[in-house]
């Protein structure tokens, strides 16, 4: 078990040590903003350049039938599908579609968890997007319930 | 201030130990007193949340009574609470009851108003599925009180201008204006009485549970 | 009106039960789901870092701070509280302790704290500490002394406080939490007059809130309900706070505590 | 500065499962304050993962992360002692790198 003390010294060495393999400053401009403000999974997908997604039963969306709260709510997206080069965690109903996207390299599974906000009840997709541009779906339901009180 | 409420319960504790001697516990009476003392030295006004909010009506103080004591209100105790609450209801004038079951199910679904964080004079909600189950649509619903599914139907109420549902429809009225009036120590609000509804809004959340065509009746 | 009720109750109980149960169960898979990784535990790491820190006009850390089992020592001081402690002779809790060990150890101003919104400057810090020294008890069982004079009579007090109708909608902390197995909309609401049984009510808080990303402790807890009760507002570290959590503390005798927990 | 991670990494077979929480506001851009004004938008943006100083996941937000985000990916190939970097960037630039040795 690490202490926060320790982590915090090796926290300025491994930003410099990310900067310095040029990570950082990459990322920040690469970020997919058209795909983040589009609306649906379909939009999404054609914004990263791949194809209209299709329905798989090699991808898995998890999460919860109701959601006691909406501010936060637990998804997991997967695929046993090879060749993925992406995998996206996707709320229909929210004001834009994509909650995140994780990239997949060889060392890790494409196998990821992360917890959204829910502005109401809607569809939630996982959607995986292969190398050769293919994209796979799995969308599950969702209900968010009101919280106690009304305040 | 702070310095104040903390000194209380040893000045207290002081206090009543001189008068009933060293290190026996103080009398109910005088730990009632002390309760009192407390709370007026622990709160203080927020917005329109004002500290005369924690003045007890007889109503309140014979039920907490009761409540610390673990048994039932006295029977004498509890018809005077009833009779002074039965009382103060009032009816709606030329005998309209029954307002639109649309705007009591928002008034139903509403659980604000009154708070500190609400702005004074805002809308207040009703509460009512904070407790009861309503409408069968409404699976968010609460069990402290009973479900007022079906609660027209059940009770007969085929039209509730008819004379044969005045009883029922007066009974409703009574209750939601002024719950203590039939149970000295109903834990329901008296949402009439206390200002939380208005007339208007006590007509609509009696056609959500009366009106035949409200949801709650199907 | 007793017979229509239960007329009503009987004939209700098959559908309602039905569709009651799927919700609950959800509301159940969703809350096992959050478990895991738990916001908490930022808080947590914060308030261990702020018990060592050398902070305050001071500069010194709160390691001698005696929580009720003497100078420094955390584990298992959680589930003793609120008790009498004779250098202040007043009857504190976790948080009102931690505000006077500030105030002494490390010269904070305690009375500027108390006057704080929760969240903000030092009140953000009692939180933090009060969550990590929540952790610490993590497992054991509350057993509060309950045996000064002083101790007995916040008990007794808290009780008539427990029980106090009043605010424009004449609900005491019982109107919610004096029975078993009842709910406000689907939240279930715990029985605080008798030990409510492990990790719920007094054993849970201080507690991640999901609603608003908030770490919430016990007085703000009470702030809250306080306000949904259309209450005044209770002043922090206030006598009817505390006699409020001795009175929870006491009953839960024997229940295991979970603090920090994730709340809706 | 952002206040530290919670970075858990558990080694199980040939892969690590790798949890992490990070302590930000996330705000979404879509809410008001009490004077009626839209909250500006405050997110992280970009995450990435290294497994002993090589990069093994990238990832991008949107303001629709929870507050105080949580996220669970599985590294292959990780044995206890490795360690696990997390660095988070967010929108308005801020950063924050955090590391834990794999159990």
């Amino acid at each position: 078990m690490q202490t926060r003390r320790e982590t915090l010294k090796q926290s300025a060495v491994v930003a410099g040590l990310l900067a310095s393999a040029g990570l950082i400053p990459q990322q920040a401009a690469a970020y997919e903003k058209v795909a983040f403000d589009a609306k649906t999974a379909a939009d999404v997908t054609k914004a990263l350049g791949a194809g209209a997604p299709v329905e798989s039963k090699d991808v898995t969306i998890g999460g919860p039938d109701i959601a006691e709260n909406g501010a936060v709510v637990p998804l997991t997206a997967s695929t046993t599908l090879a060749g993925v080069k992406r995998v996206l965690i996707l709320v229909e109903k929210n004001p834009a579609a994509m909650v995140a996207m994780f990239n997949v390299t060889d060392a890790v599974e494409a196998n990821f968890a992360t917890r959204a906000k829910m502005g109401q009840s809607s569809d939630v997709y996982a959607v995986a997007i292969m190398n050769d541009g293919k994209a796979f779906f799995a969308k599950k339901e969702v209900k968010v319930t009101l919280g106690g009180c009304g305040g | 201030m702070k310095k104040q409420t903390q000194l209380l319960i040893a000045a207290g504790v002081a206090a009543v130990v001189l008068v009933a001697g060293c290190s026996s516990m103080p009398s109910s009476a005088e730990l009632d007193k002390l309760s009192q003392d407390v709370a007026k030295a622990s709160f203080r006004d927020q917005g329109q949340a004002k500290v005369d909010r924690l003045v007890l009506d007889d109503a309140n103080l014979e039920c907490m009574k009761a409540d610390v004591a673990g048994q039932p209100i006295a029977e004498p105790v509890a018809k005077a609470i009833e009779a002074a609450n039965f009382a103060s209801i009032k009816w709606p004038a030329g005998g309209q009851y029954i307002g639109d079951w649309k705007e009591g199910e928002k008034i139903a679904q509403s659980g604000r108003g009154m708070t500190w964080t609400d702005a004074a004079g805002s809308e207040n909600g009703g509460n009512c599925y904070n407790c009861h189950q309503i409408s069968k649509e409404e699976i968010s619903f609460g069990t402290l009180g009973p479900s007022l599914y079906n609660y027209g139907k059940m009770r007969g109420v085929a039209n509730p201008y008819a004379p044969e549902s005045a009883a029922i429809v007066q009974y409703t009225w009574g209750k939601i204006w002024n719950s203590r009036a039939y149970n000295a120590c109903s834990q329901m609000p008296r949402a009439g009485h206390k200002g939380i509804l208005t007339e208007q809004q006590v007509k609509h959340i009696m056609a959500l549970l009366l009106d035949p065509k409200s949801p709650v009746n199907q | 009106m007793k017979r229509w009720t239960l007329a009503l109750a009987a004939t209700m109980i098959s559908a309602a039960a039905l569709a009651q149960k799927s919700a609950s169960d959800g509301i159940a898979e969703y809350r096992a789901m959050l478990a895991d990784g738990n916001p908490a535990e930022l808080f947590e790491a914060k308030g261990e870092d702020l018990w060592k820190q050398k902070r305050g006009p001071k500069n010194a850390s709160l390691e001698q701070c005696d929580l009720g089992k003497g100078p420094g020592v955390v584990k298992g001081a959680f589930v003793e509280l609120p008790r009498h402690f004779a250098d202040t002779n007043k009857v504190q809790d976790l948080e009102s302790r931690l505000v006077t060990c500030m105030e002494t150890l490390q010269g904070f101003n305690g009375a500027e704290i108390a006057k704080t919104a929760y969240g903000r400057g030092e009140q953000a810090n009692v939180t933090a500490l009060a969550t990590w020294i929540a952790a610490e008890s993590r497992g054991l069982k509350f057993n509060l002394p309950n045996s000064h004079q002083q101790e007995k009579v916040m008990y007794e007090v808290g009780k008539r406080l427990f029980f106090m109708r009043s605010g424009t909608h004449d609900f005491s902390c019982a109107s919610c939490h004096g029975e078993d197995g009842k709910r406000i909309r689907l939240q279930d609401l715990p029985n605080l007059t008798k030990n409510p049984g492990d990790g719920i009510g007094f054993a849970a808080w201080p507690a991640y809130r999901v609603s608003n990303g908030q770490m919430w402790s016990m007085q703000l807890r009470l702030n809250d309900c306080y306000r949904q009760q259309r209450f005044p507002y209770p002043l922090f570290g206030s006598d009817a706070t505390i006699a409020l959590g001795a009175y929870m503390g006491v009953n839960a005798k024997g229940a295991e505590n979970i603090a920090p927990a994730i709340k809706r | 500065m952002a206040d530290p991670m919670r970075i858990r990494a558990q080694a199980a077979g040939d892969k690590a499962t790798v949890r992490v929480l990070m302590s930000h506001e996330m705000e979404s851009g879509q809410r008001k304050d009490s004077a009626g004004k839209v909250v500006p938008a405050w997110f992280i943006q970009d995450v990435s993962a290294s497994l002993n100083g090589k990069v093994v996941m990238t990832a991008e937000w949107g303001p629709a992360v929870s507050k105080n985000p949580f996220m669970q990916f599985v590294v292959k190939g990780a044995k206890a002692g490795d360690k696990i970097a997390v660095t988070w960037k967010d929108n308005k630039g801020d950063s924050r790198t955090d590391e834990a040795t794999v159990s």
